[in-house]
């Protein structure tokens, strides 16, 4: 196929990744520890727009605010229920409670919506093409989408109190605490953030491909190998690493079969964790 | 349920258990004695059992071999695989932090099932390999008695081993690398080096595992090797069995399988519409239970205990 | 028994050691002392292989063995503590003790399956050690106690302790006695008298507590702003004016002649504050 | 001389002993969990005052200055400001009775910008801060020129600044500052203590810790040597600096 068409999937799927791989990083910056339950708070996101959209009729995407809420109050809930009971155990084993908490959902989500594989839209779209370009509108809708979220956390992160707070202990925890930042809020408003993005993410995966119950453990991996490129910890290194890895993972398939396309993913994270293990764009931090 | 009947489903259950209590004891190796996080025991598990299953089976045109071995073959090689599979990736991985080693293992696991779903001149793809024989059956029969036998006696010597190296000063080496790194560099050991064989032997207990899964079942296919049972239930098992502790590892095992087979007694109540349901509703109550274990008791249910000293007062000792 | 000639070594623009010169003589107590920031600790991490020194050697024993890492260090018998113990918390006393011993047989996975009874052998041997170590230090009822559980002081004797397990050349021990109280100190500073006197061993230590470090060390050698400035018994270092300057804080103008106006304003400052005084006084 | 006489004779503007002290530090014991690290530890100090704390490491200074900041666990004893209890009180309370901290190290917040960290340092305050973060700038012009650039980004002595400005912001009555000269060349030690007297010709009260004992008596009205956790000596910067004792103590006399 060509290199820029190519190209043109890995933005789209550069900026799914970039959306889940913001998520696990500013948990990562605020609470220090590898939540492996990312990709199923995503997954989860995209059934409850599925709902949506059955139930009223409307396009996936008028669906995502009410799936961007309905995740955030899903990662709210976990993190009162389960971690905050862990906080302060080694992040070792709140790595393994998130890992099961991934299952958790995983199941409840095959509990509901079955297991078969769904899609938001029937039919097939009319591409657009530009040159010997051909562009889904679909994919003009996420790239669109994703873009304004990210300038959206942006403002939130630059221009608000509770953004600036957060990016505060993510930096230094101590002196945030001392400076009269209210950890507890932050936590949640992070688990808040990192759910509704990964709802985003997810939407977004759902209306490219399909969805599945097992569409959030497919996309875990690529999602922290963009947040570990960026620098995990660092939102806006997990938007060159989302970018990166979307991009390597399309054009891969020029050369090796696509079925080994997360195997990519994988190489590239490896290599930065062996070569760089603070990430490549490591110095632009939250 | 008859007698019989109710004696064929224990002699299985135990089965299924003798298997994940291998499983379960290679991830002590790893995890329990130094700290390892693998979430790609699924990996080594398939890589195992593929070996087992390539060595033993006939020759077949829908994939590699087989090579029509025994069955102690098969297990030798399976274990050798593995371990020839983990220590490339053990030499690359283990500096990693834990967090990211984990998520390095869930990619290993990841793509080593990928190769199995995929190369079909190698596993026969998704159609999978059939026609695997019973452990020894060409000498002892199929009959599940010795099948549960055979896999009594390897989880008796995998124990064995194991804890020989846990209260060997190897294992001791592994513990205090778990606790601190940098003293057990002052102390002139070699850190990585140690922290390689671990990863390797657990990795090889693992296929080990595999293989003797490949013979039990008769039949594998990439579906098997997904990370549900193959990697979290292990999880579960150990951490619940007690992490660093051997026994507590086999204990896990039993209770853990119990409790999921316990589930499906429930579940299976549920009218036949359900079937698709009640399997997730298991998996719902395990990965809730994990989420108990490790806010009442995370040091599991046998914790580990310093292994008595060779050659103490009490005892045999001098 | 150690060297130590020109070692230097600068992170970013600072320079932690600056050509640093002293020797540790064999079977003597060296004291290493100074103010906080003068470059001891960095200095320690790069004799003991922990740190790559810019320029400068170290000779242990005759032997070059500058930039050697650390484990490759331990076995030429240069042995250290930490200043923060780095015990094996979930691990027994006598285990932690037990880990040190270099090239045990057992290390060896294949040969603790197959050879236990040399296994078996070598452990009864490492064991009686430990017993004399904890013996020695006094702390044998806690050899079945977690290290995890043991009081700062303890700790600091554990630490201690594994540098008995093998029979160094040369003991450097960084801050032994911080963070521990007047009575484990005690103890603390007769064993290492002790290993001194009776076993030979060599020291050099990083202290802050001086009254140890007189009652311990001859010679003492001080540094400030990552350089030797005076050496000699403790009695000395005390009455020398340098040394009490370097303390002071006022000792770094005199040092920085090569930056003359900063150390002309600097004077100039301090006579300036010092006037008023004077005229009160 | 005595201490009295010493203190008010030192500071011209002194209200004189009677007045209530700014900092009331009264037979203070305590320390880190079970050990004890202080014991009957005595300091006061009036809102005009520079005090410097010195003596020889695990002498307990630092400790001392956590103790009022509610860092430190305070056994016996009582830490009094203008009059109040706060002992043991929580740091953000201690910050909100109007006393800033700035810690030895790890005292900004690196990967955001100058500008960024005053208003950290304002967190507290729902007024309009920016006439204060102004004063800031004025104080520390070197500040203003670098509002925008990352705190991580900026030279030893800078971040020394800004951690000083962005304890400021809530303009406290009191200012805390743990060794701030350490690690800097000369030429920006010099120029913290000259800010330092600046604060305090605000009518901040400075209580600081410092190793360059020379310099820092030189500009404090009173300080305190510390020994083992006890006070040793007493008196105006200017009387120890011309103590010998004080000297021979940091080498075990």
């Amino acid at each position: 196929m060509d290199v820029v068409q190519l190209f043109v999937y890995g933005i789209v799927l550069g900026s799914i990744l970039t959306l889940g791989a913001i998520g696990v990083s500013l948990i990562y910056g605020i609470l220090r520890f590898a939540h492996f339950a990312q990709g199923d708070v995503a997954a989860f996101g995209a059934y409850i727009a599925l709902s949506v959209v059955v139930a009223s009729g409307l396009p996936a995407l008028a669906a995502l605010p009410v799936a961007m809420l309905a995740a955030a109050g899903l990662a709210i809930l976990i993190d009162q229920t389960v971690y905050r009971r862990l906080r302060g155990a080694s992040p070792v084993i709140l790595l393994i409670s998130s890992f099961g908490m991934a299952l958790v959902i995983r199941s409840l989500i095959q509990l509901v919506w079955g297991p078969h594989n769904q899609t938001f839209a029937s039919g097939i779209q009319i591409p657009y093409r530009v040159g010997g370009l051909v562009l889904k509108p679909d994919h003009l809708l996420i790239v669109a989408a994703a873009v304004a979220l990210v300038v959206g956390l942006h403002l939130f992160l630059t221009r608000t109190r509770m953004g600036k707070a957060m990016r505060a202990m993510s930096d230094n925890m101590d002196l945030a605490l001392v400076s009269g930042v209210p950890a507890e809020r932050v936590v949640m408003v992070t688990w808040a953030l990192a759910g509704a993005l990964g709802a985003a993410a997810g939407v977004f995966l759902g209306m490219d491909t399909r969805l599945h119950p097992q569409m959030g453990w497919s996309v875990l991996l690529p999602v922290f190998a963009a947040a570990i490129l960026g620098g995990i910890g660092k939102p806006y290194g997990a938007i060159a690493g989302g970018l990166v890895i979307g991009v390597a993972m399309e054009m891969s398939t020029m050369v090796i079969d696509p079925a080994y396309k997360p195997a990519v993913a994988f190489a590239i994270m490896v290599l930065v964790l062996v070569v760089r293990p603070q990430g490549i764009f490591a110095g632009k931090v939250l | 349920m008859d007698f019989l009947g109710l004696e064929s489903y224990l002699v299985a259950m135990l089965t299924t258990v003798g298997i994940y209590a291998v499983l379960s004891l290679g991830l002590n190796v790893q995890f329990g004695l130094t700290g390892q996080i693998n979430i790609g025991i699924a990996g080594f598990y398939a890589v195992g059992a593929y070996t087992a299953a390539i060595l033993t089976t006939s020759e077949s045109v829908h994939h590699l071999g087989g090579f029509g071995l025994p069955f102690v073959i098969g297990l030798a090689g399976a274990v050798l695989m593995s371990a020839l599979i983990a220590l490339p990736i053990g030499l690359v991985t283990i500096r990693l932090r834990s967090d990211y080693l984990a998520i390095a293992t869930i990619g290993i696991a990841e793509i080593i099932r990928l190769v199995f779903k995929n190369e079909d001149w190698l596993s026969n793809g998704v159609r999978g390999i059939p026609g695997i024989e019973r452990p020894l059956a060409g000498w002892l029969g199929t009959n599940a008695h010795v099948t549960l036998a055979v896999v009594l006696v390897v989880l008796a010597v995998v124990w064995w081993l194991c804890e020989r190296a846990r209260v060997s000063p190897w294992g001791r080496v592994l513990r205090a690398i778990r606790e601190n790194e940098q003293g057990v560099t002052a102390a002139g050991k070699d850190v990585v080096r140690f922290r390689v064989q671990a990863f390797v032997v657990g990795a090889a207990i693992m296929g080990l595992g595999g293989a003797l899964y490949a013979h039990v079942v008769g039949f594998i296919s990439p579906e098997a090797f997904m990370p549900l049972h193959a990697t979290f239930l292990v999880w579960v098992m150990l951490i619940a069995g007690g992490a660093g502790n051997n026994t507590g590892a086999i204990v896990g095992a039993l209770i853990i399988w119990l409790v999921w087979s316990g589930t499906e007694l429930v579940t299976g109540r549920l009218p036949p519409e359900f079937a698709t349901q009640a399997s997730s509703v298991r998996v719902l109550m395990i990965g809730v239970l994990l989420q108990v274990i490790l806010i009442a008791r995370p040091q599991g249910l046998l914790p580990e205990r310093a292994p008595r000293a060779v050659g103490a007062a009490r005892g045999r000792g001098k | 028994m150690i060297q130590i000639d020109g070692l230097s070594k600068a992170f970013g623009g600072l320079q932690a050691v600056d050509a640093c010169s002293f020797s540790v003589g064999k079977g003597r107590v060296t004291g290493l002392i100074g103010p906080n920031g003068a470059g001891k600790t960095t200095l320690f991490n790069m004799v003991a292989g922990f740190l790559k020194p810019d320029d400068g050697k170290v000779v242990l024993d005759g032997e070059d063995v500058t930039g050697l890492p650390g484990h490759v260090l331990f076995h030429k018998g240069l042995v250290r503590t930490f200043q923060i113990p780095h015990e094996f918390s979930r691990m027994t006393v006598r285990e932690n003790l037990m880990v040190v011993p270099p090239a045990q047989v057992g290390e060896n996975l294949i040969k603790s399956w197959l050879r236990w009874s040399k296994v078996r052998a070598e452990e009864i041997r490492v064991r009686h050690k430990v017993e004399e170590v904890l013996d020695f230090l006094s702390i044998d009822h806690l050899a079945d106690e977690l290290a995890g559980n043991l009081s700062g002081g303890q700790k600091k004797l554990l630490e201690l302790g594994r540098t008995m397990m093998t029979d160094p050349k040369v003991v450097l021990l960084d801050e032994p006695g911080a963070g521990v109280n007047r009575t484990l100190l005690g103890k603390l500073a007769e064993a290492i008298q002790r290993l001194n006197e009776e076993r030979g061993y060599t020291f050099c230590i990083i202290e802050h507590d001086m009254d140890l470090v007189s009652k311990l060390c001859d010679p003492v050698v001080v540094m400030a702003q990552g350089t030797v400035i005076a050496e000699g018994p403790m009695h000395d270092i005390r009455a020398n004016r340098e040394v009490q300057e370097a303390y002071l804080g006022g000792g770094m103008s005199g040092r920085m002649g090569h930056h003359h106006d900063v150390a002309r304003q600097q004077a100039a400052a301090q006579a300036a504050t010092l006037t008023p005084r004077e005229a009160g006084a | 001389m005595s201490i009295a006489s010493a203190a008010s004779s030192a500071t011209s503007s002194a209200t004189g002993p009677a007045a209530t002290p700014l900092v009331e530090i009264d037979k203070v014991t305590g320390g880190y969990g079970g050990s004890d690290i202080l014991s009957d530890v005595e300091l006061s100090m009036t809102a005009d005052q520079i005090v410097v704390i010195i003596g020889p490491n695990g002498a307990g200074k630092s400790t001392l200055m956590k103790s009022v900041f509610g860092l430190v666990r305070i056994r016996q004893g009582h830490i009094r400001l203008d009059g109040e209890e706060i002992t043991n009180l929580r740091p953000d309370l201690v910050v909100q009775k109007g006393v800033g901290y700035v810690p030895q190290e790890r005292n900004v917040f690196p990967s955001m910008t100058v500008a960024e960290n005053l208003e950290m340092g304002a967190f507290l305050r729902r007024d309009d801060f920016r006439p204060q973060m102004r004063r800031m700038y004025d104080l520390f012009p070197r500040l203003a020129e670098r509002r925008d650039q990352l705190a991580g980004s900026m030279s030893g002595g800078e971040r020394q600044m800004l951690a000083m400005a962005r304890a400021l912001m809530l303009e406290p009555r009191l200012l805390l500052l743990d060794e701030p000269t350490a690690g800097l060349s000369p030429l920006f030690i010099d120029q913290t203590f000259e800010r330092i007297k600046e604060i305090n010709s605000l009518g901040i009260g400075i209580l600081m810790v410092e190793q360059n004992a020379r310099q820092a008596l030189a500009i404090a009205d009173m300080g305190y040597v510390l020994a083992t956790g006890r006070n040793r000596y007493t008196d105006t910067g200017a009387n120890l600096l011309d103590n010998p004792e004080v000297a021979e103590m940091f080498l075990g006399g």
